[in-house]
């Protein structure tokens, strides 16, 4: 393998998986070194103009004028909630399926947690006319039945998981056990910027669209580079997208925020994390096929975390995320899910953005250190928050946020939740 | 009696979960597949997150983690143990990673993490070898150096999908026995006995470690099949895990499954026996 | 007042409305000629700026490989369902918001049914700072729910109409009923291409940035004009957007697709049209401010109209759009219910594109007169079809569509509705 | 009688909506109106789309419809009713535009469209003149003609708004009287007497015809108030509709409704006498 493409950053990533996927790893690395590296047969081309012509890019940097005013900082707005599908996952599901069709591959399989990348994949496979099967949690299918449907509609089979608590950590296992007995006709579309390399480095290359969009439009509006970038960071897709082309930039200051959750501690009895603070509270070591930041307890077991918000409720990060934070490139910070609601409704009133609760992890970071963090940041809306709208409502109902539009309009219109 | 000297003649090596379960019953269930005729055992050692396991197993693990086992804990149930045959910790990277024992001093530079204690602290409960299928032979050799410095060995799992570098790379590495892999796909116990496993053995025919076949093993006479074919051994999982299930399920006496699983253990290995008498040419005898 | 602006096309459009409107409407009338079509203070160029960085134009002309191929036709969507919130709605609202802000209106209030139209003008009101009220009848509030949320979250006040049977049409009544009483401070934002002059002008040049964009696309894709533009009509205002850069080209096909709902029949004795196609069936008629092509009975009495998609329910149509059917120059068609959510199907299954079911139209269109509509067609994909996913699934359910993904896994999985 | 004669002394407009909530009891309120004082009676013709009404007459439109009221039955209506004031229609355009009669060649050219049948047809029942709210100045032109033909008058609201060339074009149109819109907003009872009245009738202080001023007003103290102001007349509307309404929610006896009506009526018209003698200087004597 090139130095390019040793899966290694730093001491983090590596190939941890069972030997019956390790030929299958091998070939997605050669594919991924042949056509994403190095454009074999115009690969990065055809991706580039899928990603404009069905995804909707470029996707603005809009200047955010009442955020710029509060802050009195040039605030502006990377919309990846704008893409097809409403986030930054269709850059990754896009690429993937894609070289899955270049790679002669029959059939994709994806797991999805709160249906995000599930939806994303869904819609990719169907735009590519590329058979695609959804692994889900049962749990997880009976709360996100709005996103079950769109992957139906999109005409993706969704396969209900039955073992363990029913969530996204039990799909995970089970599209690993679909791909070992299928990886000959298969390609796993992972879903975030995690697992065994090649999968970080490639998800990393499709989601780099985001900085070098950004990176110019940047340039243009403001004559040089911004002072800051923050994204949220869940298994780290996005912020990594967002990162990319910063990151040879010393002047740039890269903010990962992470869900702090209700609280940063955690009950090792429990196995138990109330946050998904991987990178700013958990150790090294190994999940899903990389060594990276986990949440985990004193023996190794993996902690179920939490977050208000599905999509960073994960307990590992991407390994090259890691690297960056233990050398000081990134900063990891993070904010708690009053912090985030918060934000949430702050984005949407000032500036007519409803954010993914995702999304609003990062906002809230720019709100409790507005003014430290230079002349000109860029925020990464990753995506839109329609599918947060019932969370929303049921957590805002909990808590007693100023912010918050008043519901006495549902209360007195009656009917259910949404 | 080193790992390789219990395939002297064709060896049944079941798969249970520890401390599942419970403690107590499982201790009862694992001395039951000795008594069967079981020549090594592998007993996991429950992590979290089990991407190589099918359902079976991985219910199996989520009762014993639930019940309390745990790395520390497993090791106790090893030492309590009373078996004479080898007992082989089948687990994921991630446990022998974060060991760090309770000495202190045991894994080098303090908070230098790695395999080393972990692999001290096996060596010291009385454990022969390690099986660990998420660590593929490029990462392995942190663990292969412990391995040897405490004397055990590491068995590498054989996909129907490995080829060429990649089975040099574990030729390399293996020692105690090598699992062949029956078929694609995570364990599980299946109703026919895979084409492909006379290929796989081929593959690794002139290796000089024992071959012993697993995955999707059910019965005395997929053993023999399995046997016949020139396999060194056969190890079952799914097969024992879903009568500890059963037992749950249906709440039956501990007493009465451990009976099931030695009943089950011994069809298993009289397959193997009788696998054996159909070899031509026969390689051990 | 000049001739581009006398508010008549043929014999309809004008401005029948209460006196008590007539200055506002004066005064609207004198805006839009001196900010919309003379540029004054660079009004066009702000719009346009905002429509980009905001709204996230020029959405992508996306060639639909799958339908091509079906259609032996090359096949164009145009798509608005990118557009942030989903729908071209936002290309009105944020014109007459940011107008009504050029016109020191310190207020703006508009009616919406589905919500659609209210969520595009909360959206452009947090977006600009405008104080902004939404009324929704009540009975439209209890089965829209997500809607108003989102109106509430980008905090637009919803007022509830509690009048008559509590839908669009009550809700159009109050609205007007406010701006007469608040004409000095306020700022009425039409959801559609209709009413008085000089709403229907005004939200046609909004509007006819789709136009303007798929025209040049289609040249460069094709190196020519497309042979057909498709677009769905309930207002007409996606509609006129779409035909308006083309309605010069002689060459151009134009067809304005309306719903057929179950039947194209109507109750004179109950008052009920079981469809919304105005343009096919309607007679000449004066409503809501305009004259126009109106769904009503022998007397006058408007009638009640249906369709299985809610924006297209409506009983008149823009009357720019009845003059251009009425010269030949546009081609009212239309599909029926059944017709229309096939096609929402298929096009979610062949192009990973869920379309609104009012978009749904168009494609059904398409498929029933595949290969007599030239060798290159563009379709106005108007929205995206998130919000229509419960419709969908009762609809389908009562239903024998061939097409239609089965929705066991809901059955199994048992819980509510979305 | 002209329509103007009528106002020959302050006089009292009520208005209800024909039909609600049913054919008979309507007629009776109407006739009780006249009873209590009315000079002229404006009766809606509802409307599916009322937009220049409020919340109140908004669902005397609704109760009227569903209880099947439409154009044809309303020229029964007005045959039928035993009342020798003054009646205006007050209706929409669009009904006034759709209507083709039955004779067939009302209209002029076979299909043709326009207002002449509609105008032909009241002129015919007796009505005096016709209230168009969505219908402006600008567009009045064919209605202004059949008006003249059948010798209709043709009543403008002037809203508090209307200023300039606008004045001057409801001016010439204008016939019977002057309808002065008290406040913003749409037709709806309110408890106030809004101080836009007098700067609304000032704009039209020197037309010829009578100025009657309506919207909001509700007791016999504001009709004085008006007319002491310099107004030739009330419009009362709302509060006549809350009293059906009333009638309708508690299931009154229809000649109880009548009773209250035609109560409301003495007292508004009192009312307006009693404005009248406050008046410096006084112009209609
Ligand atoms: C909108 C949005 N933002 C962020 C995330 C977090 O993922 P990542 O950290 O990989 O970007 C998700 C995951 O579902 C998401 O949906
Ligand atoms: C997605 C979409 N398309 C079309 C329409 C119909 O409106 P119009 O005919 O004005 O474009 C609507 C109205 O809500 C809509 O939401």
């Amino acid at each position: 393998m090139s130095s390019k493409t040793d899966g290694k950053f730093g001491e983090y990533g590596g190939q941890y998986v069972p030997e019956a996927l390790m030929p299958a790893i091998e070939e997605l690395t050669d594919a991924y070194e042949r056509y994403v590296l190095d454009n074999e047969d115009g690969f990065m081309d055809e991706f580039r103009r899928r990603m404009r012509e069905f995804g909707g890019r470029p996707t603005p940097l809009q200047p955010a004028e009442q955020l710029s005013a509060r802050y009195d900082t040039d605030v502006y707005l990377k919309r990846e909630d704008l893409l097809h599908g409403g986030a930054h996952k269709l850059n990754n599901a896009l690429g993937q399926v894609l070289l899955a069709k270049y790679m002669g591959k029959e059939r994709i399989i994806a797991e999805t947690g709160a249906g995000q990348h599930g939806t994303a994949t869904a819609m990719a496979g169907a735009h590519l006319d590329m058979p695609c099967e959804i692994y889900m949690g049962e749990t997880d299918i009976a709360r996100q039945r709005p996103n079950v449907f769109r992957m139906r509609i999109n005409g993706a089979e969704v396969t209900p998981v039955t073992t363990g608590r029913g969530t996204l950590k039990e799909a995970i296992s089970e599209t690993m056990r679909d791909w070992a007995k299928t990886v000959e006709n298969t390609h796993y579309v992972i879903g975030s910027i995690v697992g065994p390399h090649p999968f970080p480095a490639m998800v990393r290359d499709f989601q780099a669209l985001i900085s070098e969009e950004a990176r110019s439009q940047a340039q243009e509006a403001e004559g040089r580079l911004p002072d800051a970038v923050l994204a949220c960071a869940g298994g780290g897709s996005n912020t990594m997208g967002a990162f990319h082309n910063f990151v040879d930039e010393e002047s740039v200051d890269l903010y990962a925020v992470e869900a702090g959750g209700s609280s940063l501690s955690v009950d090792e009895e429990a196995g138990v994390a109330p946050n998904s603070a991987s990178l700013s509270t958990g150790e090294e070591g190994v999940l899903h096929g990389a060594r990276t930041r986990v949440l985990q307890d004193g023996d190794g077991q993996i902690m179920e975390s939490h977050s208000v918000s599905a999509g960073l409720d994960y307990a590992g990060v991407g390994p090259e995320l890691a690297h960056l934070v233990d050398t000081g490139r990134v900063d990891a910070v993070n904010v708690d899910d009053d912090a985030a609601l918060e934000a949430f409704h702050r984005l949407s009133q000032l500036e007519g953005v409803i954010p993914a609760l995702e999304t609003a992890h990062a906002f809230a970071y720019l709100e409790e250190h507005r003014g430290d963090l230079g002349e000109s940041v860029v925020v990464n809306v990753s995506g839109r928050g329609d599918k947060d709208l019932e969370t929303v409502i049921e957590e805002t109902a909990e808590r007693d946020l100023s912010i918050a539009p008043d519901m006495d309009l549902f209360r007195e219109i009656g009917g259910g939740m949404l | 009696m080193t790992l390789s000297d219990a395939f002297d003649e064709p060896a049944f090596v079941p798969y249970l979960v520890a401390g599942d379960p419970d403690f107590g019953s499982s201790l009862s269930y694992v001395e039951a597949l000795e008594r069967g005729g079981a020549d090594v055992i592998e007993l996991g050692l429950p992590f979290s997150e089990p991407i190589a396991e099918g359902p079976t197993i991985q219910e199996g693990i989520v009762r014993a983690l639930s019940a309390g086992m745990a790395t520390e804990r497993y090791f106790e149930f090893v030492e309590r143990l009373d078996v004479d045959v080898p007992i082989v910790c089948m687990t994921y990277y991630n446990l022998i990673y974060q060991y760090t024992g309770t000495s202190g001093d045991a894994g080098g530079a303090a908070g230098e993490r790695g395999p080393r204690p972990f692999v001290e602290r096996a060596a010291g409960a009385g454990i022969a070898g390690l099986v660990v299928p998420d660590l593929p032979p490029e990462e392995a050799s942190p663990l292969r150096a412990a391995c040897d410095e405490f004397g055990l060995d590491l068995v590498f799992i054989v996909a129907p999908t490995t080829r060429g570098d990649r089975l040099d790379r574990m030729r390399e590495q293996v020692s105690g026995y090598v699992y062949v892999q029956a078929r694609l796909g995570t364990t599980g116990a299946r109703d026919d006995v895979s084409e492909q496993t006379d290929a796989s053995l081929e593959r690794v025919g002139d290796w000089e470690v024992p071959k012993a076949v697993g995955f999707g093993i059910k019965t005395g006479e997929h053993a023999e099949r399995i046997v016949a074919a020139g396999a060194d051994g056969v190890i079952v999982g799914s097969a024992l895990v879903d009568i500890v299930a059963e037992g749950v399920a249906e709440d039956r006496d501990p007493a009465d499954v451990a009976a099931e699983l030695a009943a089950k253990a011994e069809e298993l290995k009289a397959g193997a026996l009788a696998g054996a008498k159909q070899r031509t040419p026969p390689e051990h005898t």
